[in-house]
């Protein structure tokens, strides 16, 4: 489901509250693989703190993070895996802090009712489907070589893409049998199903959670997300715990 | 004389393979998309400001874009020596450079390292990426050479000789300008325009990349699509539509309107 | 504002290097055979093509030379082009004000004084027509309004009456007359009429080749041209020849007697076309010059046939006789005929 | 006369501000640049590959755009209705539509299910998507607009009595359009052309989605350089430098012979 | 190739309606004052303007009627626009060349055919140059040599010797003149120049509006002119009048004395410019008509002076005197002066 009811935009409250209460936007950078969780927990953190605004902006992990090297001021980020991390600048979380939110684990996406009878990692060694993969470079085309090279298989993709979406874009239209992404992925993708992929087989990759300072909402926030309602929102986007 | 297609045969073949090329995909678009849940999806709480930063933004991105790009289009045209014809070729850079690479070249010019940015920042205190300026710079720095290069194309066609006669009547080249060379590109001022808004309407990876991503400063459009592709392609789908609805809309009305 | 021009300037390999000058509200008539360069002169005066070599200088001003190139704005010129060159987006009266309103007047009185130069050249109905709405004619008067609405220090115009009708082109022709008149700045017309030629202007300047062959007064050019272009356009048979005696000359036509020859060395000489006979027989009497000819062309004009001719050796000979006589003699390309000139037509003079 | 530029001042103003909006970011990039390590960074296997398939692709994309673009372009400068309009409108779409979003709709066209793509793989077995011929299409897609409206705004600059007399000396339609308007529209033709190069070169969003990420085979320059952006800025850098001084040198000297 | 048209037309807010017929190989000319509707004839023809109604059928085709309306490219006509309009990016060469290629003439004799063209026009060493470097007259030389070289069934020259130095012309007409005699097809010529006019065609229309005001053979025209336009044009005074009895007519200039007059109803009389005497007295002796006016211009073309005249009621009268004349007259604009016609100058015929 796409409903994200809610947030109103950040420059409204402002406006509108100038005057009254103290007034604060703390900014969240995160992994677009974070979309919904992250909406719908601002919203609900805006509720419970009246004149906090949560300024959200989704995009590729490393992105992100070289607008923050660039001096995007940025009080929350939110990686999916640690490589991105490295184009922060150094000593980061000098000022702030660090904490691991959630896992991902990989999952084979398959177009609806799974036309080609895909059950296992195996498939993707079929010479009569068209499989698709991640590239090697991004996380999800790494993890899923990990994977294949503990499975003991070789693919035969058909292509690999460039990210997550393009990925489930080729499932989504029937264009590719079988593709291998994050299960978070599949989980808001709608359409879209999912097999499990045994955790033997399985990779897993981190959320770390970075803030820049310790301001008490930016500080508060972190530990929303890390907290109770953070963990539930995350699960039910797919994501499993740390 | 009668019918502009009339006795055209052996042309028109092509012409309508090429247009058919941009055809079938917008039919395989409009064929897909779930007409019955566009309402539903339109009404979700991103649509309505993304598309009111898009039209605000874009709309002055194109003010820029005819501003600063038809005198430079001008100066293009009148210009013989290497210097435009090197001009010309720096123009087509950002066409070429891929969106996201042209996004971190805007971060590494204005941002707050930046060699504009930097100094900016330090006298004014201004930071310019993740503001709704941001993504109009964005907007121009994809649109603007598309805006000058086809305006330059149809200014090259004009007649030179309008030029010289009004020159010969006293008039400064701003006066020749404004009211020769204009109104006579008029055609092709049309046709840059609606390519550089279009451009700047569908502008997404230098967006993102510079401006950010945030809903009602920096969400343009297009990256609520692209958000949206992931979780909701249906919802997307929606979005693109009313998107096209709109620049159809308005170019259809207003080039109907120019250039009749 | 007189002008003192010494015009050195190229076009692809063609060249011109002429000299014009001219007093304060005189009007000095450009003539040459196509493509001898009179529209390159004036677009050189115009600030259109740069000077190689040479000056313009009007009113002591100096336009152009070695070290100045003043652009065509600053130039204060009215052209009319030959291929008039009307904006086509403005209407006949925007176009027309486009000069005062580019000198800097305001637009109401500009609008005013476009219409008062169109009403004067019997175009002032069509103030709002595009110049795709207008016919030929009225487009050059169009051209012609705009040139004159500048009040300019020099006034170029090129062929400005070549396609109106014989009616409009006698009132546009005394319309520019007054106007000339009263104008004090400069005005160059390259035409290829004579009439228009001998009626405005107190100078002629033949060119060929991009150089001066004959200037002067136009009484003074008709009366003794020296070139074979002039005395056709003038209307005149003209031969190169060396004096023999007191009354007669050696020329290309054989030897012609004169009304009389009072110096020495090459001489030209002339006869009226009018002063032509023509017999179908050798006569016999007082006209003591005769020349058997062809006829190789015959135009009619109304009452009165010119009638072109060629010598056995080729040169050529015009006739002005009346229509009667050409049926009479029953004159047609390729009869002969013999042709006499009295010698108190011939009249000769120094080369 | 002797300078394009001279007593120009007041309209250089502006222009000089939209060229330097357009060399900042590149000036940026270029100061930003490991230039010590260009050489290593190009001599990564990813990069002639995708630079030999960019450039194959392009030209091929060129070709079809200037084959069934120029008829196009034609068509529609002479057309007056209410169709034509439209049209045109329809045209600019693909330049609106958000990359991914147009290589959704091409999957949906010419996809293993699209409305052109399931017969053909049924007749013929051919599979379009992650083939060269899907770059091509994409390109083709997002760069036909370009080329087309920034034609047909030069041919709507020329002189239309031209074309009236040639018909008038017996000239058949397509005579009129090879002899006639083609030369007198060559500066619209070359800026068009110049503009779908560019922009297929550049394109990005609709081959990801549509023509996939094969190294060697779907691979081209804009993807690979947006990989390495994710893993390694420098070497992304790098290689857009790479590409962009291929077009600059490719544009600057096709157009310094093809225009003066 | 017979032409047989009937031409209604509309260009903005003006309709043409005119009938012009011609045989196969005769050349009409079509004459009218600025804006009477010349070019949108020959435009009708040749297919750039659609006919609102009428016909045009050329040798039994129809090329337009009511339900027809060929494309230009599929009638037989070879053009010369008044503005010349040559393809900018062509040779002159190329330019005549590309009528007989478009026609499917091979590149080589095309070429060939081209040359022979402009050779025969006089220009046939420009024929690489690029129309941006001809002058006005090599231009237009190059745009007949183009029409020429299709060989069309119908002809349409619009002002085609227009741009052309007189000694040019001369030679261009005979050349013109030579090849419409040989032509099988239809030749429509609109020209200001009586000259072209009268020396070219067979047949002259003359319209004004739109609308045929007279036609006929050269020879009827001048001799019985029914239009003020049409007699300026030949060179003739003409009045409108009714005849009193067998030798005077009642006119706007007063009674007439002519030559007889042998019909009722209203009438036309003329009288040639070179058959008015000027005198500053008014003369007692044979002329039987005379007439005080005012001098508006004077005219000198080479030994000739065309002097304009008004009368009291201010109708105009023209009079054709030599310079000697003018001189020993003093005349210039503003001098009253007594104009006396021979009463047998003066023919009169039924309007
Ligand atoms: N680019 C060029 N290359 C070579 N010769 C050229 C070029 N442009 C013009 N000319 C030549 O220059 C000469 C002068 O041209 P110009 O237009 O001044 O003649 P003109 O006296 O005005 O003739 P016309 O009476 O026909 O208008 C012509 O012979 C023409 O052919
Ligand atoms: N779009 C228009 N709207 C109104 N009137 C027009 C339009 N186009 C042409 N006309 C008028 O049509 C008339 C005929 O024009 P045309 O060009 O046929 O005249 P012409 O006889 O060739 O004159 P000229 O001798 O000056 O060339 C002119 O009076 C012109 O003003
Ligand atoms: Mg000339
Ligand atoms: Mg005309």
């Amino acid at each position: 489901g796409s409903d994200s009811s809610g947030t109103s935009g950040s420059s409204d409250t402002t406006d509108a509250d100038a005057a009254a209460s103290e007034q604060t936007t703390v900014t969240v950078l995160a992994a677009a693989s974070l979309t919904e969780a992250f909406t719908s927990l601002a919203e609900d953190y805006e509720a419970e703190h009246d004149g906090v605004t949560i300024a959200l902006s989704f995009g590729s992990s490393t992105t992100l993070a070289q607008q923050i090297a660039e001096g995007a001021e940025a009080d929350i980020y939110a990686s999916a895996g640690r490589g991105a991390l490295d184009h922060l600048p150094e000593n980061y979380a000098a000022d702030g802090g660090e904490e691991l939110i959630a896992h991902n684990v990989l999952e084979i996406a398959v177009p609806p009712g799974n036309p080609a009878g895909i059950t296992a990692l195996t498939d993707f060694a079929r010479a009569d489907i068209d499989t698709v993969l991640c590239t090697e470079t991004v996380p999800c085309g790494r993890a899923a070589d990990e994977a294949f090279t503990k499975a003991g298989i070789t693919p035969t993709p058909a292509s690999r893409e460039i990210d997550v979406k393009a990925t489930l874009a080729k499932v989504a239209l029937e264009e590719a049998d079988a593709a291998i992404v994050y299960k978070s992925d599949v989980v808001t993708a709608g359409e879209i199903e999912g097999v499990e992929i045994p955790d033997a087989e399985n990779v897993v990759m981190d959320y770390p959670l970075v803030w820049f300072n310790t301001d008490p909402h930016t500080t508060g926030f972190a530990e929303f997300v890390a907290g109770e309602q953070g963990r539930q929102a995350l699960t039910d986007a797919g994501f499993t715990l740390p | 004389m009668r019918s502009a297609f009339r006795g055209r045969g052996i042309l028109l073949v092509p012409a309508a393979l090429g247009m058919a090329l941009v055809v079938l995909p917008l039919l395989g678009l409009v064929v897909r998309t779930d007409w019955g849940g566009l309402i539903t999806h339109l009404r979700a709480p991103v649509v309505w400001p993304a598309i009111r930063l898009s039209l605000i933004t874009t709309l002055t991105t194109l003010t820029l874009a005819i501003v600063l790009g038809t005198p430079l289009a001008w100066a293009l045209a009148q210009a013989t020596g290497r210097l435009a014809t090197w001009a010309r070729a720096i123009l087509t850079v950002p066409v070429v450079l891929p969106p996201v690479v042209g996004g971190v070249a805007l971060l590494l010019a204005y941002g707050r390292n930046g060699i504009v940015g930097a100094p900016v920042f330090e006298a004014f205190g201004w930071r310019i990426p993740f503001t709704p300026m941001a993504v109009v710079l964005s907007q121009l720095f994809v649109s603007l050479p598309f805006y000058v290069l086809a305006v330059e194309g149809a200014m090259r066609s004009i007649d030179r000789r309008y030029d010289r006669i009004a020159a010969t009547l006293g008039a400064s080249p701003l006066r020749v300008f404004t009211r020769i060379a204009l109104p006579l590109a008029a055609p092709g001022i049309a046709a840059g325009a609606a390519l550089a808004w279009a451009r700047a309407l569908g502008e997404f990876g230098a967006t993102i990349t510079f401006a950010g991503n945030f809903k009602g400063r920096t969400q343009t459009a297009p990256l609520a699509v692209y958000i949206a592709l992931q979780s909701d392609p249906q919802a997307a789908i929606a979005l693109s539509i009313a998107m096209l609805a709109v620049s159809i809309a308005v170019l259809g009305l207003l080039r109907g309107r120019w250039m009749s | 504002m007189t002008l003192d021009a010494h015009i050195v300037a190229r076009r692809g390999s063609f060249e011109t290097d002429l000299t014009l000058a001219a007093e304060a509200g005189s009007v000095v008539a450009l003539l040459g055979p196509n493509g001898s360069g009179k529209t390159t002169a004036l677009d050189a005066i115009a600030g259109l093509l740069p000077l190689h070599a040479g000056h313009v200088r009007v009113g002591g001003r100096t336009w152009a030379d070695d070290s100045t190139g003043l652009p065509a704005q600053e130039r204060s010129t009215g052209l009319v082009a030959a291929q008039h060159l009307l904006f086509p987006h403005l209407s006949a009266l925007e176009n027309v004000a486009f000069g005062p309103r580019s000198r800097g007047m305001r637009r109401a009185p500009a609008r005013e004084r476009a219409q008062q130069e169109l009403d004067a050249l019997g175009i002032g109905d069509l103030a709002e027509r595009r110049p795709a709405g207008l016919s030929q004619g009225q487009s050059q008067r169009t051209a012609l309004a705009r040139a004159l609405a500048t009040d300019p220090d020099v006034l170029l115009l090129d062929e400005p009456l070549s396609a109106l009708d014989p009616t409009t082109r006698a009132e546009v022709r005394a319309v520019l007359a007054h106007r000339l008149a009263e104008f004090d700045g400069v005005t160059v017309l390259v035409t290829h009429d004579p009439l228009d030629a001998l009626t405005l202007s107190d100078h002629l300047v033949f060119i060929a080749e991009g150089r001066v062959v004959q200037s002067g007064s136009p009484a003074d050019v008709i009366a003794r041209p020296r070139d074979a272009y002039v005395a056709h356009v003038v209307g005149l048979n003209l031969y190169p020849g060396d004096p023999l005696d007191h009354s007669s000359v050696s020329t290309v036509l054989g030897q012609v007697v004169t009304s009389g020859v009072d110096h020495e060395g090459p001489t030209w000489i002339t006869f009226a076309p009018s002063a032509v006979s023509l017999y179908p027989e050798l006569p016999l009497g007082s006209p003591r010059n005769a020349f058997h000819t062809t006829v190789t062309a015959i135009e009619v004009l109304g009452q009165l046939a010119r009638v072109r001719l060629a010598t056995d050796d080729g040169q050529p000979v015009v006739a002005e006789v009346t229509t009667t006589s050409v049926a009479n003699l029953r004159l047609q390309t390729g009869s002969r005929i013999w042709a006499t000139v009295k010698a108190t037509e011939v009249s000769a003079y120094p080369a």
